[in-house]
């Protein structure tokens, strides 16, 4: 019997881990296979190119963990990136005002949007879904009203910021990378070891639970949409560096890119179980299906989207027989 | 009288769309006293609860706490104000941890950031205070509702609040943890702290409480002190009438069916759950399983029933081999089976109490072939007459209904399929004595009339009243089975239990 | 199959050239058109071209431009989805020493050492020939004129300068007005709904322009049904120049067809050839374009390859 | 019952005739129909007609959602349906031909069954979460849809195909009739048989309803197989109506407002209670709101500020707590149903 215990209390503290484990040793094969098929693709600038490449990705994915932990969902992402690359190069292009301003407005503003789409569903007990999908028409239409055309940023902070190289030895990343690392890290703190983070997990577990156990119910989902939108402020922020350029049509779907990460790296949209290093996780695959692809060449438009899906159906496929299998 | 109230409340009204489900109820609670709150199925008990602790707002009375008129907010304002609560279902998290789910709210933090190993102790320190051995850093939701329910408890507790209340705290405990609870709630009385706690079993009552306040209808019935008021009163004040006796139950009992066994099971086991048992169960026999929290009764039905898959040995039926794959098999082949997690596991709240009634039948004729309404509606209206379903609509959102009234619902649900072999896993949680009596009436009355029951229940006293045999299990592995021949005692199940060999 | 064909093979004699083309998207027949177009000159003319769809995302498109340095192409070419926001990647391309090649739309860099041309429509001068042709159409009549707008996509390019375009040049004209200017997402159905919702709204339409062919078929359909003649009693206006555009013209449906080349592909080649070598090109080439009316569209049609 | 379905649909209805009157406040003769050719025409037909395809679309949603999923892929499934059908109709000798149609459809049809197949056993065979399940048909079959009709637009012209979605039938849009048709089956399938309950069941409490013994994993299957038919019926209709097949854009973000059609309609995205008639008003208000964008004039660059507001208010309206809450304030100290006093807390010794 007490092996039996012994090894049921294993399975059971081991289990959350398992499907992490899979993702990563599957990103680890499918690198490997890139590898071996193409010239080139065997470099750590590669690996690097694939945070410089995702930085505003992985930090908007990060904020949507949060939201997703705790049975929501933020629609609004991709526009709140939109109108934050918009804003600054609006503010700091036409009206000439300093990014060191501008910066901190940009995420203020964000979080402010994000608190109040998350007191809205909280307060009239509407769905995230509706409630942030008209944030995101909201978003992509100020964007509109500031401007239809793409405005770029000759700004030398921002331009610094974007052409920045920071050497790791032959390689170098860009101060974007830096910033998602520390979004990641600050986050992971948050959310496994701050109170506010376990009760972003409670409400996902149950949210009537979380009220009859006295948590701070309100202060959490109105939280974690601030959270959201503070990252996807900065994601937007970073994308500015990246584009140099603030445009309404900017990270069109970038939601469901983020949705995507944070899924595929174990997360359950029904919430109060996943793990911010599966979020990243999630990114990096997502990117490294792109890279395969533009490393491959000669796909076509339509081959482009069919090998898309047919990688991700192959890494989830895989991903869910080794996991479902180890349980068993 | 003594010192003031701690807690008080005059005149509070609650109104749900087409029910008054509290009316001008009084009630005081004072330090260093249990009291206990009692009442029917759907009498206003957890209602009251709730208003106190500001989950639903009252339409009209007053909160006095300590002296003062306060308005509570919510639960987590009544938790700040001293008042420590164990709702009636296990309101915990089930993908937290046991640790997290003791300590989530006020985690021991070092410099501001939570202190997991210093957390894992204290939860593992907290459980065994009960007794309870069980791993904290766990998810919740990988162990019974018995222990979940115990978790909760720990988690009350642990409050260290000037208030605790406890709604039906041990519907799903057995003897032992009982008593370990009372010990712990003996102390903190004496210590001073309030409790209010509400039970069905009488018994608990007369042991542990001091006072207690009746409530019936939605009204006060009246406030007693526990020594003056005996069982019988007790009972005819709640129900407003006689309770009628039990005796003839027991002697129907004994007479033990004779003939082929309708389902046998030969080294059926699962590995990490229950080791490979061998059970009969004859058309007409009531077999009981004893054993103690988490020995594996659950599980051991659960794989009759093909709700897990077993993964040694084999199950017949009617003397045919059988695989268990699914719940869907087992019903085709007339099993049913009534689990212990309503809400989990039973309800579906968004539906009506008709739709939750008619829920497993329509399932089993498949959705081609729909009851008709008209068929809907008499099924859900006998069976509501028949357990006394409160209120009697069968339009109510089964969500709505208390938990007592949504356990009958189950129990219907069960009974319309008229299967051959009905598995009750704690049928009686949380059902009044009243309406008790008259499940193991019907329980009884089913076998008598050729169904095969296997009763699974935290009240020895129930398994003996009715089953014929009953096996007992300990530690995942069944280690007896006992014929109810009339020697058989709670007692002597105990000491099986404990000896854990064939007696 | 669309793709290409994945032959690594080195072709022929001397060193082959690999070109990375970053393409916009598939987002219309015109740009499958183009793309194709830049596929088989590709294949003409022995270039090892590595073709990377961007799905209508700038930022795809600036991941596909650093994966084209990180693969050491000799060429990078591409028809970028905006015009701003490239100076950092391709100052990454210029110091990994690959030359640039624009194609389609330009970019607003200041710094002109990042490409080394442009070739490629100009939008704006789209708009302003399909505007040239209403004043021309109009010219010695006084009473107002009612135009309808068809926009493209909100904020993209090309809708953007179409529209500023012909806006510049019926400015000039009072009786001109835009009465009704909506988007129509560059689709046939959205064309098709919002042409039949103006007819409702709008009590008198006397030109539908539209900023590409197929949200021009969509609204001559609408047209139809609410029982008018397109080409007569709403003259259209229409920019790209497909195939069915052509039929639609040849059948007195369309009254003009303003074109935009998207066969530019061996232009393309020639001029990447030239940058590679080394010799000098212009910074700025236009593509041969036309505007068609209807008398000419039937004997232009054979000629139509998409 | 009937009270409370009524009450159900009640507020999206107050929301779709709101924004019809708004519009009848900028054209007069916004309701009028009249008959011209033989066809009803006016704007309210225009609503219904080009509303059909994402009513079929929304439908499909809601018996997804009431299990507790979503179809991410509606939109690749309406472009590969109008794609198949468009090209084999523009391949075939004679295209004007009843039976080339009825294959057409046959074939686009079948394949969607398949599509939604493997839906289905992604998501209830091997456990995927359906986001990321359709999510997969979502991009590659926007892929496929292209390589069909490789990336061009298929023009047919076959006055059998035209008649599915842009041809009248007894003066009325053959494409209303069709829509409404689906409708009519789909609430008889899910009403006047336990189709219904058992959904709702398995999406109110999946792990009970296993226990009761529904058989999900076929009920799931089963729901994903219809949204992908609906979704290819949608496809063949609006192919039919501009006479073209788009593989790049047909049903491009359809799926979008399905699920809000689904929301608006009062449809939990949680999973459980269902309602079709909801979701029907749902579909009808947002194709009201293009409506409305166009005959207004809203520019484009306003154009999603105005949805936002829209679908915002709409969310309020149907929000039972802000009712409450806008009901109290106006109420003003009249209401009785706080306690009588209100001091604050204090926090416990
Ligand atoms: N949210 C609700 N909506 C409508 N009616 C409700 C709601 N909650 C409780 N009720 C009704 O209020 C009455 C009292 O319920 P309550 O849960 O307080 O009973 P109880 O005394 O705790 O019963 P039990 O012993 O079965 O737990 C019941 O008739 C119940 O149906
Ligand atoms: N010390 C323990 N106490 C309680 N449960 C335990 C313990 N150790 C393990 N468990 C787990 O708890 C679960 C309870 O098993 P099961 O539900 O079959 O027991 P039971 O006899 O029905 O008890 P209960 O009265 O809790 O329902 C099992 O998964 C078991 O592995
Ligand atoms: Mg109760
Ligand atoms: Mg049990």
């Amino acid at each position: 019997m007490s092996t039996d215990t012994f090894l049921s209390g294993l399975t059971r503290r081991g289990r959350g881990q398992i499907p992490m484990l899979v993702t990563s040793v599957l990103l680890v094969v499918m690198f490997a296979a890139g590898s071996v098929s193409y010239d080139g693709f065997l470099s750590g600038q590669v690996l690097l190119n694939l945070l410089i490449d995702n930085a505003f990705l992985l930090v908007v994915a990060v904020g949507m963990t949060f939201v997703i932990l705790t049975g929501g969902i933020d629609l609004s992402v991709g526009a709140m990136v939109a109108l934050s690359t918009m804003i600054s190069a609006w503010l700091v292009q036409l009206h000439g005002w300093p990014p060191l301003l501008v910066i901190p407005l940009v995420l203020a503003i964000g979080t402010g949007a994000g608190l109040a789409m998350g007191w809205v569903i909280h307060t009239f007990e509407i769905q995230p879904f509706i409630v942030t999908l008209a944030g995101m028409f909201l978003a992509r239409g100020l964007c509109y009203t500031i401007s239809i055309d793409s405005i770029s940023i000759t700004d030398p902070t921002y331009t610094s910021m974007a052409q920045t190289r920071i050497p790791l030895g032959e390689l170098f990343i860009s101060p974007s990378v830096l910033i998602a690392v520390l979004a990641v890290v600050v986050a992971f703190v948050a959310l496994h070891y701050t109170r506010f983070g376990r009760n972003v997990y409670a409400l996902g577990g149950s949210e009537q639970s979380s009220v009859l156990m006295g948590l701070p119910v309100a202060r959490t989902k109105i939280g974690v949409y601030g959270v959201s939108g503070f990252c996807s402020a900065l994601g937007g922020v970073l994308m500015t560096f990246y584009m140099l350029s603030g445009y309404g049509l900017h990270a069109v779907g970038l939601e469901l890119d983020a949705i995507a990460a944070v899924v595929i790296g174990g997360t359950l949209l029904t919430g109060g179980s996943g793990y911010l290093l599966g979020t990243v996780l999630g990114v990096l695959v997502l990117g490294l299906i792109q890279t395969v692809i533009s490393f491959q060449g000669t796909l076509s438009s339509w081959w482009t989207r069919i090998v898309i899906g047919a990688l991700l159906f192959v890494f989830i496929l895989l991903q869910r027989l080794l996991t479902s299998r180890r349980r068993s | 009288m003594r010192a003031q109230p701690v807690l008080e409340v005059r005149g509070i009204r609650k109104e749900f769309p087409g029910v008054v489900a509290l009316d001008g109820v009084d009630f005081r609670l004072f330090p260093g006293e249990v009291h206990a709150l009692m009442g029917e199925n759907g009498a206003g008990k957890s209602t009251l609860i709730k208003v106190l602790t500001g989950v639903y707002e009252s339409n009209g009375g007053e909160v006095v706490l300590a002296g003062q008129t306060v308005r509570i907010g919510g639960p987590l304002e009544a938790q700040e104000a001293g008042i420590s609560t164990v709702y009636q279902e296990v309101n915990l998290c089930p993908n937290l941890s046991v640790a997290e789910n003791i300590f989530i709210g006020r985690e021991p933090r070092r410099f501001g950031m939570i202190h997991w190993s210093e957390l894992r102790r204290r939860a593992a320190e907290s459980v065994a205070a009960l007794d309870l051995d069980i791993d904290v850093t766990a998810p919740l939701n990988s162990y019974s509702i018995a222990v979940q329910q115990l978790v909760a408890i720990v988690r009350a507790v642990d409050v260290k609040a000037k208030v605790l209340i406890l709604d039906e705290p041990t519907s799903s405990l057995d003897r032992d943890e009982v008593r370990q609870l009372f010990t712990v709630l003996r102390r903190l009385r004496d210590q001073g702290v309030a409790i209010l706690f509400v039970s069905h079993f009488l018994d608990q009552i007369y042991e542990i409480c001091d006072r207690l306040t009746i409530l019936r209808g939605g009204r006060q019935e009246g406030e007693y002190l526990t020594s003056e008021l005996h069982q019988g009163e007790l009972v005819a004040r709640m129900i407003g009438g006689e309770l009628t006796g039990l005796a003839e139950l027991a002697d129907a009992a004994r007479t033990e069916p004779t003939g082929k066994s309708f389902l046998r099971a030969e080294g059926l086991g699962r590995r990490g759950a229950v080791e490979p048992y061998d059970l009969a169960i004859r058309p007409g026999e009531v077999v009981g399983l004893a054993g103690l929290l988490g020995s594996g009764r659950t599980e051991a039905a659960r794989l009759l029933f093909g709700a897990d898959q077993s993964d040694q040995g084999t199950v017949k039926i009617d003397g045919a081999v059988t695989a268990m794959r699914s719940p869907r098999t087992a019903i085709g082949h007339g099993i049913a089976f009534c689990s212990e997690n309503r809400k989990a596991e039973g309800l579906v709240g968004e539906l009506t109490v008709r739709e939750n009634i008619v829920l497993a039948l329509q399932a089993a004729r498949g959705w081609t072939r729909p009851l008709s309404r008209a068929a809907q509606d008499e099924l859900a209206i006998r069976w509501i007459r028949a357990l006394d379903i409160r209120p009697n609509n069968p339009e109510a959102l089964i969500r709505n209904l208390s938990g007592g009234n949504q356990q009958k619902v189950l129990l219907a649900r069960w009974l319309i399929t008229d299967p051959k072999l009905l598995i009750l896993d704690e049928p009686t949680r949380g059902i009044d004595i009243g309406a008790k009596t008259e499940i193991q009436k019907l329980v009884a009355k089913l076998a008598g009339d050729g169904m095969s029951v296997l009763f699974i229940s935290a009240e020895l006293e129930e398994v003996l009243r009715l089953s014929h045999r009953v096996g007992v299990l300990r530690d995942h592995r069944l280690v007896a089975e006992l014929r109810n021949d009339g020697t058989l005692t709670p007692e002597r199940i105990m000491s099986t239990i404990a000896s854990g060999a064939t007696s | 199959s669309g793709g290409g064909s994945g032959d690594k093979a080195s072709g022929g004699g001397d060193k082959q050239l690999t070109v990375g083309f970053s393409q916009v998207g598939a987002e219309s027949g015109w740009r499958t058109a183009n793309t194709k177009s830049v596929q088989d000159a590709a294949k003409k003319a022995g270039i090892n071209l590595k073709f990377s769809d961007a799905q209508q995302k700038q930022e795809n498109q600036i991941k596909a431009i650093r994966s084209f340095i990180q693969q050491k192409v000799d060429v990078i070419a591409f028809s970028p989805v905006v015009e701003s926001g490239w100076d950092t990647v391709l100052k990454e391309a210029k110091d990994a020493k690959i030359p640039v090649v624009l194609t389609d739309r330009a970019v607003d860099s200041k710094d002109e050492s990042l490409y080394a041309t442009f070739l490629g429509s100009d939008f704006v001068e789209e708009g302003k020939k399909a505007g040239d042709w209403l004043v021309k159409e109009y010219q010695g009549k006084t009473e107002p004129v009612n135009i309808v707008e068809l926009q493209g996509t909100t904020g993209s390019a090309p809708a953007n300068d179409r529209k500023s375009g012909f806006g510049d040049v019926i400015k000039g004209d009072a009786k001109f007005k835009v009465v009704a200017s909506q988007t129509g997402d560059f689709t046939r159905a959205k064309g098709k709904e919002v042409m039949q919702a103006f007819l409702k709204s709008q009590p008198k339409i006397d030109v539908l322009y539209a900023h590409n062919d197929d949200m021009a078929l969509g609204a001559i359909q609408a047209i139809e049904e609410a029982g008018k003649t397109p080409g007569k009693d709403i003259k259209i206006i229409s920019v790209d120049g497909v195939k069915d555009a052509f039929t639609a013209m040849a059948a007195s449906k369309i009254n003009v067809v303003v074109e935009c080349n998207p066969l530019l592909g061996d232009q393309l080649m020639e001029l990447i050839k030239k940058v590679k070598k080394g010799e000098t090109v212009e910074r700025r080439i236009k593509t041969v374009e036309g505007v068609f009316t209807m008398d000419q569209a039937a004997a232009a049609l054979p000629n139509r390859q998409y | 019952m009937k009270r409370m379905t009524g009450h159900r649909l009640f507020w999206p209805a107050v929301v779709l005739i709101a924004l019809l009157l708004a519009n009848l406040a900028f054209t007069p003769d916004f309701f009028a129909i009249r008959v011209r050719d033989g066809h009803l025409y006016g704007s309210l037909i225009d609503i219904l007609h080009f509303g059909s395809p994402l009513i079929l679309v929304a439908l499909g949603m809601t018996l997804v959602i009431a299990t507790g999923g979503i179809d991410l892929s509606v939109g690749s499934t309406v472009a590969i349906a109008a794609a198949l059908a468009c090209l084999h109709i523009s391949e075939s000798d004679d295209p004007g031909s009843l039976g080339t149609v009825l294959t057409a459809v046959a074939i686009a049809l079948g394949v969607a069954l398949l599509l939604g197949a493997a839906n289905g056993v992604l998501v209830a065979r091997i456990g995927v979460q359906p986001i990321i399940a359709t999510l997969i048909l979502m991009v590659a079959g926007r892929g496929v849809a292209q390589l069909i009709t490789d990336g061009q637009i298929i023009t047919v012209t076959s006055e059998p195909f035209k008649l599915i979605g842009g041809g009248y039938w007894l003066t009325v849009p053959f494409s209303i009739l069709l829509a409404a048709a689906v409708v009519l089956l789909a609430s008889m399938l899910t009403r006047r048989t336990a189709l219904g309950l058992l959904l709702e069941s398995v999406g109110g409490n999946p792990v009970a309803s296993r226990l009761v013994g529904i058989r999900a994993a076929g009920l799931i299957g089963l729901v994903y197989v219809v949204s992908a038919l609906c979704a290819a019926l949608a496809g063949l209709m609006i192919s039919s109506n501009v006479s073209a097949a788009d593989g790049n854009n047909a049903g491009l973000w359809i799926e979008l407002d399905a699920i809000l059609a689904v929301v608006v309609g009062g449809t939990s995205l949680n999973g459980g209670r269902f309602s079709l008639g909801g979701t029907v008003l749902g579909a009808l208000v947002i194709q009201t709101l293009s409506t409305t964008v166009y005959t207004i004039g809203i520019p484009p660059e306003t154009t999603l500020v105005f949805k936002a507001v829209v679908v915002i208010t709409v969310c309020l309206v149907q929000s039972p707590v802000f009712r409450a809450k806008a009901a109290r304030r106006r109420s003003g100290a009249r209401h009785g149903n706080r306690p009588v006093a209100s001091k604050k807390l204090e926090v416990g010794a």
